[in-house]
């Protein structure tokens, strides 16, 4: 047997990447920056912050999908990677105000006045003025963007060890992961977090050092970014799950008695699959906070995470194409229903607004989708592809 | 009462029965026998509509049946006590009694002094919980729960199993009695070989999911039903 | 000869019911030993306590030249000191080839990350291809195992099995569902296999084990009721009593 | 006297935590269910409290009828869940729990199309308003009061519909031995639909009590349903006192946890998850563990 090289085996990889690539021109060509100006800067936002999302619902899959555990804890994952980033977004272009308002003063700030006074810009609207212990290293963004898989990547490995490791399973595993989201979310609205509370880190947009740069622009650099991640996560997961690795942890999600009789440490590969998927969906988040500007912790409201399982289901579990296809699908048209541009609908003696019963709509879909088509979207593929077989 | 022809049954890929013809009358006592593993205890199930057979017919009292429920054949006079005994474990002895209750109508709910006469350990066990009861007592429970039901047609698998003698001898008793009653038909999955050739009016031998020997009892003869249950164990002899 | 395993004075009880109870238990380094006993003797939870999926209350359970305790190690820990488990229905990734099923099973270092880092070379693939010959699978190693039939699922759990390469083979009826001749190639199987390593058959079918021709031990009530040859063990009065005719 | 106070705290904490938990204690803790609709069931009952309420001017007399009604609208609810989607979804737990899901965004966004984003008030009778005083430290709320008694009667209402009744002892059995249950001529399909409507009708009498004190909004049930699941997985699943010792057991620790820093509720709340995550790694089952070998599948 003559082994092919990665990416032929998986044909599936190489069309999400001319996908990926194509989608992506597409839209620079198309943008106010660089092209047409048929898409707007906002509209290149909400398709950047999709890519964002996409990312983070590959990692879900492979979490849910391969290795089956329904961790309602994702969200907790994506808003710290924003809140990592965030933290330097806004104390460097904070200190970069400070910096030039007290400059017009007649005898210059020392780095600790500025510090002092950047500190209760920040933290004044929570009744504050000194930087928090957690800001320690807000001053630089290779420390951040370390943060941005450290924090995540150790909050998932512990709280893993400490659940897989007492065989926490199923539907009690799912509980409690939505319990450490919790947690977490309610700790961040405490206004002595450091976190400045409900209102979160906001003014994300602007990214110091690029002043001059403007917001359509950034948008579609951050489009670039966000689609070169979203490429990146797609092919690094798909190795993943290719593999003698992906082999074994699909065992495990179909019958873990088994694989641990067959000698693997079954609670060692969660463990890495879980962290390795947190650090993946911080980096999404970290990517996606900055176009949307604001974060605080209602970002990791229960109900948050499990849209994402959501996506997933609806796409198809098990497939990455399949989280891709939910995410995009799934938050791309709630964004168009949601946003009143969707026409009404008009039925005998009611006018269903969508605005108004969209989440509706939505919610009944993902039980029409558990009841009768468990395998989503991507299982009409399997449909498509069974047929041209058996026709050939 | 029951009369079930060339039933075939599967579980997932593997067949395990291979066309079984078993018939009941009210008054007799069939007997159903063979080695673990051959599918007496698949047989039974089928009958007592805990599994769906993959083909063959069942008359009960006449009537064709389609696709059997365990409730639908509990309510039409069927009453099964399983192998292992499947005592609800949490439920006390008389809890244990009255979900037979189910079957009947409001009226007749109760239990009838005739269970008790029967099995005496039970009325002085009446508020333990079930998985407190010694193989034997849980046992009686199940004979006696599966009566409150009043069947017409009764399954036993394995009575026997792990009993000590002295309440093998009682169950006998019950058994016998209940048979010249003459209103009710048993079905008796057994290996003990001296207790079922005692109560058996006819019987079914079965070798993998096959009937290799089957007759009222007047046409077996003890010897050759022994030496074709025993045989291969004690052909080496 | 010293024991490879040794199973002494163990005990478990659930719910107040002794599963186990007292028992004791050797077996040699190439043997083959079938278990009988009906049902509810013990058979499964003695499988259990040895793989390391029930913890006995009491008693020892001790293996290799080293005599380690195997109480002290978990499933995989004991999978990867050589014993090998078959269960009663066949438990093979019905979602995965064939081949990636032997793939899994095959010996090498299961640590997460050599997982990762583990390419099939040449040597692998000839492995896979070869164990699927042994076990009759060799047309099959790209079929999905959910295709397979029964008895073919059998047989590649047996093939999984063999790639482990385990010095102790626990297989709990094999036969069951199995046709006559896939019942005869069983058995040749499973004695060929005891030349190079300890087998222990946990099984009813009497015929089967008379065609293993090896060393029986009955238990009953979770302990051992006799031991010895097949002939011997039917002659012992107290094992007609329970488990034979009556 | 600080720490009578305290404990009487605790003890009004557990009352409203047991009270949102005990339908689940049905539905999770026997049937074995997932339902994350079972908060929005509480935000129905809560809702129709105040239905009633506008309908009925006597609050004495609207909060008499209230119950029963909530319970009604609540238990339909379970029903036709269980009978449309659950049952379909049998031994599958984890699309359970997105199914429910779904539902529950589905009722919540209702809630909010019908009644709007405005909390609507459900006001206690006069009778409930005031305060039971002790001395200058101790007093406490008629209504904590009320919600204590109400807690108390469920328990017992739970424990006469378990032991004494038909449908308790169908329960016990389907719960116990489902394929024997229907030997002995019971519906396990009409059992788990009973008892699914029970645990729901259940949620939906707590919303009434929740919204005398709490404002009635769509979002009512989420604030309660995650609790509500670790209340019952930290006491044991399948057993009532198990959910009473984890109502306690939360109850108190959250009354502790918040006395020692009383600026932050958040803090607390934050503090007492974090326990139950560990409490959890040590007793996996919980406080009152299930026993047996049925429970280790």
């Amino acid at each position: 047997m003559t082994r092919k090289p990665f990416i032929l085996r998986n044909p599936s990889v190489l069309v999400m990447l001319a996908a990926l690539a194509v989608f992506t021109v597409a839209v620079t060509l198309m943008s106010q920056a660089y092209g047409s100006g048929a898409v707007p800067t906002s509209m290149v936002k909400v398709l950047g912050k999709t890519l964002c999302l996409a990312l983070a619902a590959v990692a879900m899959d492979l979490v849910w999908g391969y290795i089956g555990i329904l961790s309602l804890g994702q969200m907790a994952f994506f808003a710290l990677g924003g809140y990592m980033i965030g933290q330097w977004l806004m104390y460097a272009r904070t200190e970069a105000i400070v910096a030039t308002s007290l400059a017009q003063a007649p005898i210059p700030p020392t780095p600790l006045e500025l510090q002092e006074a950047t500190a209760s810009q920040i933290f004044g609207v929570v009744g504050s003025s000194d930087l928090p212990m957690v800001w320690s290293f807000a001053h630089s963004l290779p420390l951040q963007l370390l943060l941005v898989v450290a924090v995540p990547g150790l909050l998932a490995l512990l709280f893993g060890w400490l659940a897989f490791r007492s065989r926490v399973n199923g539907v009690y595993l799912s509980i409690l992961t939505q319990a450490m989201t919790l947690a977490l979310a309610l700790w961040l609205f405490q206004n002595d977090s450091g976190f400045r509370g409900n209102n979160g880190l906001s003014g994300l947009q602007n990214i110091p050092g690029l002043d001059g740069v403007s917001q359509a622009r950034l948008s579609i650099w951050f489009l670039w970014a966000s689609a070169a991640a979203l490429g990146l996560g797609y092919v690094l997961i798909a190795w993943l799950v290719g593999g003698k690795f992906g082999s074994v942890i699909r065992a495990i999600r179909d019958d873990e008695t088994r694989v641990r009789f067959l000698g693997y440490p079954v609670e060692g590969f969660k463990l890495v699959v879980f962290t390795l998927a947190a650090m993946i969906t911080a980096v999404a988040g970290a990517l996606y906070y900055p176009q949307a500007g604001i974060i605080n912790p209602a970002e990791l409201a229960p109900i948050a995470s499990i849209y994402l399982a959501v996506w997933v289901a609806i796409g198809g579990r098990g497939r990455l194409y399949g989280a891709v296809i939910g995410a995009v699908a799934v938050s791309l048209l709630s964004s168009w229903f949601t946003g009143g541009r969707a026409p009404d609908l008009a039925l005998p003696g009611y006018v269903v607004k969508w605005v108004d019963w969209w989440q509706v709509a939505l919610g009944l879909s993902f039980v029409l989708v558990t009841l009768f088509a468990p395998r989503g979207i991507a299982g009409f593929f399997d449909l498509f592809t069974r047929r041209r077989e058996s026709g050939s | 009462m029951l009369n079930a022809t060339n039933l075939t049954l599967h579980y997932g890929g593997s067949q395990i029965l291979h066309g079984i013809d078993i018939a009941a009358h009210p008054g007799q006592v069939t007997c159903v026998m063979g080695n673990n593993g051959v599918g007496k205890t698949s047989l039974l199930n089928l009958l007592a509509g805990r599994h769906p057979r993959s083909g063959g017919e069942i008359e009960f009292d006449g009537r064709k049946l389609d696709r059997l429920t365990a409730q639908a054949m509990a309510r039409m006079g069927v009453g099964y006590v399983p192998q292992g005994r499947a005592i609800f474990p949490m439920l006390t002895v008389r809890e244990n009694l009255e979900t037979g209750f189910a079957c009947l109508p409001r009226s007749e709910r109760r239990i009838s002094d005739e269970i008790f006469d029967s099995f005496p350990v039970l009325a002085e066990m009446a508020d333990r919980r079930g998985g407190d009861l010694s193989g034997g007592q849980q046992q009686q429970l199940a004979i006696a729960r599966a009566l409150i039901t009043r069947p017409r047609l009764l399954l036993l698998d394995e009575p026997t199993e792990g009993i000590q003698p002295n309440i093998i001898a009682q169950i006998g008793r019950v058994i016998a009695a209940l048979r010249d009653r003459g209103d009710m038909a048993i079905i008796l999955v057994e290996q003990f070989f001296d207790f079922a050739w005692e109560l058996g009016d006819g019987f079914l031998v079965l070798e993998r999911g096959r009937a290799i020997m089957q007759g009222p009892k007047s046409d077996l003869r003890r010897e050759d039903l022994h030496a074709r249950l025993a045989g291969h164990a004690t052909a080496a002899e | 000869m010293s024991a490879l395993l040794e199973v002494s004075g163990v005990s478990v009880s659930f719910d107040g019911f002794r599963a186990i109870n007292n028992l004791s238990f050797n077996i040699g380094a190439a043997e083959l030993r079938a278990v009988i006993g009906p049902n509810g003797a013990g058979k499964t939870t003695f499988m259990d306590i040895v793989t390391g999926k029930t913890r006995p209350d009491e008693g020892d359970v001790r293996w290799g030249e080293y005599s380690r305790s195997l109480l002290k190690m978990n499933e995989a820990q004991i999978a990867r000191a050589g014993i090998g488990r078959k269960f009663q229905r066949p438990t093979v990734f019905e979602d995965q080839s064939v081949a990636d099923n032997m793939t899994m099973a095959l010996r090498a270092n299961r640590n997460p990350f050599s997982v990762l880092g583990w390419r099939p070379s040449p040597s692998s693939d000839q492995r896979v291809a070869e164990l699927a010959a042994e076990v009759g699978l060799a047309g099959q190693v790209n079929r999905k195992a959910g295709e397979l039939s029964h008895g073919q699922k059998q047989w590649l759990e047996i093939g999984m099995l063999l790639a482990q390469e385990p010095r102790l083979l626990l297989v709990d009826e094999p036969a069951a569902g199995m046709t006559l001749a896939e019942r005869e190639q069983t058995t040749t199987l499973l004695r060929r296999l005891a030349e190079t390593r300890a087998v222990v058959v946990v099984e009813h079918d009497m015929d089967f084990v008379r065609r293993l021709n090896c060393k029986v031990t009955v238990l009953h009530q979770g302990s051992v009721l006799a031991e010895g040859s097949l002939d011997h063990v039917t002659r012992n009065p107290q094992v007609i009593e329970v488990y034979l005719g009556r | 006297m600080k720490g009578i106070d305290l404990g009487l705290d605790a003890l009004s904490f557990a009352s409203i935590y047991f009270l949102a938990a005990i339908g689940l204690a049905v539905t999770f803790g026997v049937m074995r269910v997932i339902n994350m609709a079972h908060g929005e069931f509480i935000m129905m009952g809560a809702y129709t409290g105040y239905v009633v309420q506008t309908l009925i001017p006597d609050r004495t007399l609207s909060l008499i009828v209230a119950l029963p009604a909530a319970f009604a609208v609540t238990f339909a609810a379970g029903v036709a869940l269980e009978r449309l989607v659950i049952r379909h979804l049998a031994k599958r737990p984890l699309e359970t729990l997105l199914a429910t899901f779904g539902v529950s965004i589905a009722l919540q966004q209702i809630a909010k199309n019908v009644f709007g984003t405005q909390a609507r008030p459900l006001t206690a009778p006069e009778w409930l308003e005031g305060a039971i005083t002790f001395n200058d430290v101790i007093s406490i709320s008629t209504i904590r009061v009320a919600i204590f008694v109400l807690a108390l009667l469920f328990l017992g209402l739970f424990l006469f519909i378990m032991k004494r009744t038909r449908l308790g002892l169908e329960v016990r059995a389907v719960t116990q031995n489902p394929g024997m249950a229907a030997s002995m001529g019971i519906n396990p399909d009409r059992i788990a639909m009973l008892s699914f409507g029970l645990g729901s009708g259940i949620a939906g009498i707590a919303g009434v009590a929740i919204g005398l004190f709490a404002k009635v909004t769509s979002e009512l049930g989420q604030d309660y349903i995650v609790q509500s699941f670790m209340t019952v997985v930290v006491g044991g699943v399948g057993n009532i006192w198990g959910t009473l010792a984890g109502a306690g057991l939360i109850g108190a620790l959250s009354k502790i946890i918040e006395s020692l820093n009383p600026s932050n509720t958040l803090a607390a709340q934050t503090f007492m998850i974090l326990f139950i995550i560990i409490f959890i790694q040590f007793r996996p089952r919980g406080i009152i563990p299930q026993k047996g070998r049925a429970a280790e599948a």
